[in-house]
């Protein structure tokens, strides 16, 4: 402890601190979306006959392809962790470019999805969903907001990704100092999660 | 807990050794996309298949991921309890407010 | 304490680095001086919700009423109550002497992540002048209320969309905050120090800071939700689309409720600080009262709908309700008689920052006991939404928070400035404050009870007197925070210089010079004992 | 005292609970305050100059968590039961259906009658079923310590007995728009027989009170299109005969050039067919100089609208 702590060392580091504060950060976002989750329930309780009507509209298999992507997404992140643990630079860098065109795919096939809604009139303040029943209307409101959100945080976890690839290839990120890569990874994989609710809750169970 | 700079790095040192290989999370990814296989096939049974499939493989799925690809099997006491209290509050969110929605 | 610092360093009020100036303010990342940051513009925005406040006494009084219109009062309210609680008494505390004392207290050099700190002040000041920004720009000052209630907030054509975004952006500032301030107290407490040895207020900014993690994202998703709406009509808080105005506020005060005790839990904190100091003993019940802190945060974050009584909740609900909020006040009461009983046999030097406490005590038991009032049921249901509320709030919030700010600034301004004020300016500005406060809000409570409703431009005939009596003390209130600052401007550059330890206090920020140097601490100290560790000499 | 009249059965219930947690606090904060002062005498640095380092005492923690929690579950309990008491109408209450709308109250009873104001029976429950046009209002009766929300998409009920004659404010608690102070009204207590001859009779009101009610329109009753702006509650804040209100009058408006501000900045239009609709429609789109930004976009069907903007035109 005696001289790692004097006042005028360099900036110690803390790797456990930083991933803690990253942990306390995802609590955030879960609390986040746990609001989102909290008018779902509460919102679905009301009108649940609706909500399972207007569920029928959302094409389940796209759902499913991109939960499949995703989750192919969050192996790729934590398969570059494992490969900069052991010091493999270009696999580390494979499997991240694999996380980021895996991400996009997502995010086309998600722009797809919206496109078709778009089509149907089925968005917010359009003609055709202002005479549906209150409750359809409210199902889309929750529709387009929460897998909004969760696509925003996607594009979000993309750019933090990309940005930790250039890293890599600058050797800022190596063997023996990964945390950031660690962080990002973190964010990815909650990203992930959130989605494995949302696929439920709008695509299958509703 | 009284010397943390210390316990910090030592480990963060041996953070990196005792790390599992890319076979454990392959395996791992394998069985989230079972558990979404499963989880499809039991909402084509119907609306209460559905929901318990909700109920039961979601939060499985979720914990996989918790647990394997954000390392959390590997992290010490903290880190849990932290995504712990976490959840543990937004499920005392909706107990209570179910309070409300449930008994109208 | 074992070590005592020499002044090997310069302060950290002395430029060294680069750059100079102002410059080396904005971009420091000295948890110090970004400690100060936060005072300053709390300072400024804080004055200008005073001058609202100033203004909402004056129109009430009858004759006064021509000076402004209906439309203008609901904005008023809207700033004043807005700038206050998300400006002022929600970061208030933890982020002026939590980041400058913090550190300190636990014996360490920064907080855990000094960048994300000075990010999270820079919110601060985005939020804040979107907030202001939105005064002036769009359809008008917004006219909802703090509270933001849909579906008004949804048809009103005032500018609710960008004052809702600022404080989305505040809600930010808060959340990193608390993330930091948890990461330093787990990472960065010297060695030796325990949890049972830090000083208590650590404990409570602690369990702040959780509240802050787990309640302040609810209330981003609300506002953002709200902002939605309003923008696309996503239908989710809009009843002519299905929505529910219920949800909101569930959603609203999911947070909102907590945020009070993140509001007051700082403040006890800091009282904790100064009875010891003051009565040059040990804290009465150490464990009693690092416990209830955790306590008030949990237990706190689960009584939310007790604001919603009247709104048509199940029976069920209200029933929870009501019966969480009565245990949520036990912790509170566990402190204030500790605190009382850590006068006992004391050996008591009587200061300005023992009367602020002092007065804290008596003004927050006043508060909480009101608050007590309304959550018991049957009471509510008349007082709910009446200046009964106001009265009670103002106590907590302003007598409360309010003045363990003020004794917080009383106690640590010779350590932070490195100058000491004029005790007597600040004893002679106290009676005005203490007489004004109370006539001011306790007229308010009596309001509530003979039923004049809340938000009211206009009001009943009956009300006239119990309004002209506050008015009138809130002039008093002024008078004495204008004696109050002006003393303490006054010392900031014309004071004495202070001394290292001017109280006699005995926990870590004493040990170091005032002001304190750039690196806190020459080596970090080891600690050996319990926080309030009175050795026997320096009694006598 | 005049203010604390208990005019009902709740008020009496309400204030017991009142009393009863006045008491303890006042009790509570003398106990504190004297605790205070005295030790801050008795233990000055002059008369005590060596301290003690007490470091707690486990049996007082027990005693001050135990006394407290106990007294609270009490306040608890004694709340609850009476509020329940407040909130369960009887089943022979009449029932009344309460409208609220920006900024103005409107009762109607079960036989069809409709007032401005409510009349009340002595000594006889009525019920309040509680609704709103708009916004979120709350029907406040301090003197019956009377309050339930009217919340759009629920009817939310209360009731209330009344034990005194006379007439009681009512007031909107929850802020809705510029006028929200002014959302008053009265309920009027008068002896069941002149109740009864007000409910079954003509319009004539027993004991008729002056009522701080809105400004009701002076229409002339004859266009169709005043009916539904009525419905519609344009009327509440517009007339047609040239008095501003909260809105401008809409009398002359037709053809005429006007100030407005246009997201923030100031224009000059000229009032024509579609101007009237977005300022129907989308009223923040431009808002009128020296009137508030206030106006609520209120559905209308294609037609309602043709009607009430051909209507206004007719209005030199
Ligand atoms: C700093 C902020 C703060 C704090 C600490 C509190 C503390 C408490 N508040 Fe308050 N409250 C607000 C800020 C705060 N409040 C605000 C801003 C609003 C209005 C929001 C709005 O609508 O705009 C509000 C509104 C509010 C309501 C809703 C009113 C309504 O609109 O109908 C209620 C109802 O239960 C309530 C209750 C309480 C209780 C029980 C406590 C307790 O925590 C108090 C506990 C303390 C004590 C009880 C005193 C000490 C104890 C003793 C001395 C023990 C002995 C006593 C006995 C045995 C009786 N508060
Ligand atoms: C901490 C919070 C706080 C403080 C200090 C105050 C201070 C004052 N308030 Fe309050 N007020 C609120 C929070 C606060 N208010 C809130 C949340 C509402 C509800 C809004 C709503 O309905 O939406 C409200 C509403 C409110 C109303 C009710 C409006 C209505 O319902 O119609 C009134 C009426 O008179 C009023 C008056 C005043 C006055 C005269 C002052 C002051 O001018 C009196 C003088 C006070 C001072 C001069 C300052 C005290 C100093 C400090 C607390 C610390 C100083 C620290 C630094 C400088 C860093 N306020
Ligand atoms: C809550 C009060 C309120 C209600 C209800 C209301 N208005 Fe208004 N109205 C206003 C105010 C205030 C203005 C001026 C500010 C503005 O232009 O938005 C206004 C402006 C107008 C104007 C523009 C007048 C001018 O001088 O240019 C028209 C036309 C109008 N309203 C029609 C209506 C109709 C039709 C309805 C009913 C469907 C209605 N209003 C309901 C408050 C109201
Ligand atoms: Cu209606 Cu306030
Ligand atoms: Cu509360």
């Amino acid at each position: 402890m005696s001289d790692a702590t004097h006042a005028h060392d360099a900036v110690h580091r803390d790797d456990f601190g930083a991933r803690l504060g990253m942990w306390l950060f995802l609590v955030t976002e879960i609390v986040l979306f746990g609001g989102l989750f909290i008018a779902y329930a509460y919102m679905r309780a009301t009108y649940p006959a609706e909500f399972h009507h207007a569920g029928a509209e959302l094409n389940a298999t796209l759902g499913v392809t991109n939960t499949v992507v995703l989750l192919t997404s969050s192996l790729t992140v934590v398969l570059s962790l494992v490969a900069i643990q052991r010091g493999d630079k270009v696999k580390t860098m494979a499997f991240l470019s694999t996380t980021l065109v895996l991400g996009v795919t997502f995010l086309v096939i998600k722009s797809f999805e919206w496109a078709t809604k778009f089509h149907h009139g089925l968005y917010p303040n359009a003609p055709h969903l202002a005479t549906l029943p209150h409750g359809e209307q409210v199902f889309f409101g929750l529709y387009f907001t929460m897998t909004g959100l969760h696509g925003l945080h996607v594009i979000a976890g993309l750019s933090v990704l990309a940005y930790m690839l250039v890293k890599v290839a600058r050797e800022e990120i190596r063997q023996d100092q990964y945390v950031l890569l660690e962080n990002g990874g973190l964010y990815w994989h909650l990203v992930d999660v959130i989605w494995i609710f949302l696929l439920p809750l709008f695509y299958l169970a509703a | 807990m009284s010397e943390p700079a210390i316990t910090a790095s030592a480990h963060a040192d041996a953070h990196g050794i005792e790390h599992p290989g890319y076979g454990t999370f392959v395996k791992v990814w394998l069985a989230l996309v079972v558990l979404t296989g499963l989880l499809v096939l039991m909402s084509h049974f119907g609306q209460s298949y559905a929901v318990w499939g909700l109920l039961i493989l979601t939060p499985i799925k979720a914990s996989l991921v918790f647990y394997f690809f954000m390392h959390l099997r590997y992290e010490g006491p903290l880190l849990k309890t932290i995504v712990l209290v976490s959840l543990g509050t937004l499920l005392i969110f909706f107990a209570l407010l179910f309070s409300d929605v449930a008994f109208r | 304490m074992s070590t005592h610092a020499t002044t090997g360093q310069p302060s950290y009020l002395v430029d060294t680095g680069a750059r100079k100036g102002l410059v080396a303010w904005l971009l420091s990342t000295d948890h110090k001086r970004i400690g100060l940051l936060y005072l300053g513009s709390m300072v400024f925005f804080f004055f200008v919700a005073v001058a609202l406040g100033f203004v909402m006494r004056l129109v009430q009084l009858t004759s006064f009423e021509h000076l402004i219109t209906a439309q203008t009062y609901n904005a008023l309210f809207t700033l004043h109550g807005v700038i206050m609680v998300f400006l002022f008494v929600v970061p208030g505390l933890p982020a002026v002497f939590g980041n400058f004392f913090l550190p300190i207290l636990i014996g360490a050099k920064d907080v855990a992540f000094p960048r994300l700190n000075l990010a999270s002040w820079y919110f601060y000041m985005a939020g804040a002048a979107i907030v202001v920004i939105a005064l002036f720009t769009g359809g008008g000052a917004p006219d909802t209320g703090w509270t933001f209630y849909v579906p008004f907030s949804l048809r009103t054509g005032t500018n609710v969309g960008l004052a809702v975004f600022g404080a989305f952006i505040l809600g930010f500032s808060s959340m990193l905050t608390g993330i930091n301030f948890i990461t330093t107290i787990h990472r960065m407490r010297a060695p030796g120090m325990g949890w049972f040895r830090m000083p208590l207020f650590c404990w409570a900014v602690y369990s702040t800071a959780w509240i802050q993690i787990l309640a302040t994202p609810i209330l981003a998703i609300t506002l953002v939700l709200v902002i939605l709406e309003r923008a696309f009509g996503i239908g989710i808080f809009d009843p002519a689309k299905g929505g529910d105005p219920l949800l909101y506020e569930h959603l609203f005060w999911i947070y909102s409720h907590p945020a009070v005790y993140i509001m007051i839990l700082p403040a006890m904190g800091a009282i904790t600080e100064i009875i010891p100091t003051f009565a040059k003993r040990t804290i009465f019940g150490y464990k009693a009262i690092a416990f209830s802190s955790v306590a008030i945060a949990g237990v706190g974050s689960l009584v939310w709908a007790h604001h919603m009584f009247t709104s048509g909740l199940s029976q069920f609900a209200v029933m929870t309700f009501s019966l969480l909020t009565m245990i949520v006040a036990v912790p509170s009461a566990i402190k204030v008689f500790n605190w009382v009983s850590t006068l006992y046999k004391g050996s008591i030097d009587f200061q300005p920052p023992l009367l602020f406490a002092l007065t804290f005590i008596f003004l927050f038991c006043i508060g909480g006991l009101t608050g007590v009032m309304l959550g018991a049921l049957a009471v509510n249901v008349h007082v709910h939404d009446t200046y009964f509320v106001v009265g009670h709030f103002h106590y907590v919030m302003f007598g409360g928070t309010g003045f363990a700010f003020f004794a917080a600034l009383l106690y640590w301004f010779p350590k932070m400035f490195g100058k000491m004020y004029s005790k007597k300016a600040i004893y002679a500005s106290w009676f005005p404050l203490f007489i004004g406060f109370n006539m001011l809000y306790f007229t308010m409570l009596v309001l509530g009870v003979m039923g004049m409703p809340r938000r009211y431009f206009h009001h009943l005939p009956q009300f006239n007197t119990g309004h002209e009596i506050a008015t009138v003390g809130s002039w008093f209130l002024v008078l004495g925070l204008l004696m109050f600052f002006g003393t303490l401007v006054h010392a900031l550059f014309k004071g004495e210089k202070a001394e290292d330890n001017p109280w006699g206090g005995v926990t870590l920020e004493w040990t170091i010079p005032s002001p304190p140097p750039q690196e806190n601490f020459e080596e970090i100290p080891t600690i050996t004992t319990g926080p309030y560790h009175f050795p026997q000499e320096s009694q006598g | 005292m005049d203010w604390m009249k208990q005019a009902s059965i709740s008020a009496q219930k309400s204030d017991a609970v009142f009393f009863y947690v006045f008491g303890l606090s006042v009790a509570f904060l003398l106990f504190i305050t004297v605790l205070m002062i005295y030790f801050v005498i008795r233990y000055s640095r002059k008369r005590h100059p060596k301290a003690e380092q007490i470091e707690g005492h486990m049996g007082l923690e027990v005693l001050w968590t135990v006394i407290p929690l106990l007294l609270f579950l009490s306040i608890f309990y004694y709340g609850w039961t009476n509020y329940e008491y407040m909130r369960q109408a009887p089943r022979d209450a009449m029932e009344v259906k309460v409208t609220a709308r920006q900024w103005a109250w409107s009762f109607q009873y079960p036989n069809g009658k409709q007032s401005k104001v409510l009349y009340a029976p002595l000594n006889k429950p009525m019920k309040l079923e509680v609704r709103t046009l708009d916004v979120i209002h709350g029907f406040f009766v301090p003197a019956f310590r009377l309050k339930i929300d009217a919340v759009p998409t629920h009817a939310n009920t209360t009731w209330f007995q009344a034990t005194r004659l006379g007439s009681y404010d009512i007031e909107c608690t929850v802020i809705c728009g510029v006028d929200h102070s002014l959302m008053l009204s009265k309920v009027i207590v008068v002896p069941e027989a002149a109740f009864k001859a007000w409910y079954f009779g003509g319009e004539d009101a027993p004991a008729p009170q002056p009522v701080a009610a809105p400004p009701q329109p002076v229409a002339p009753a004859l266009h169709p299109a005043v009916a539904l702006m009525t419905a519609k509650g344009c009327l509440a804040c517009h007339s047609v005969d040239g008095k501003p209100m909260v809105g401008p009058t809409f009398k002359g408006l037709f053809g005429k050039r006007e100030a407005v501000l246009v997201a923030g900045a100031a224009r000059t239009v000229t009032v024509d067919d579609a101007y009237l609709r977005q300022a129907i429609q989308a009223p923040m789109k431009s808002v009128v100089r020296g009137y508030p930004p206030s106006m609520p976009v209120t559905p209308l069907a294609a037609k309602e609208l043709d009607e009430i903007v051909g209507y206004l035109k007719t209005l030199k």
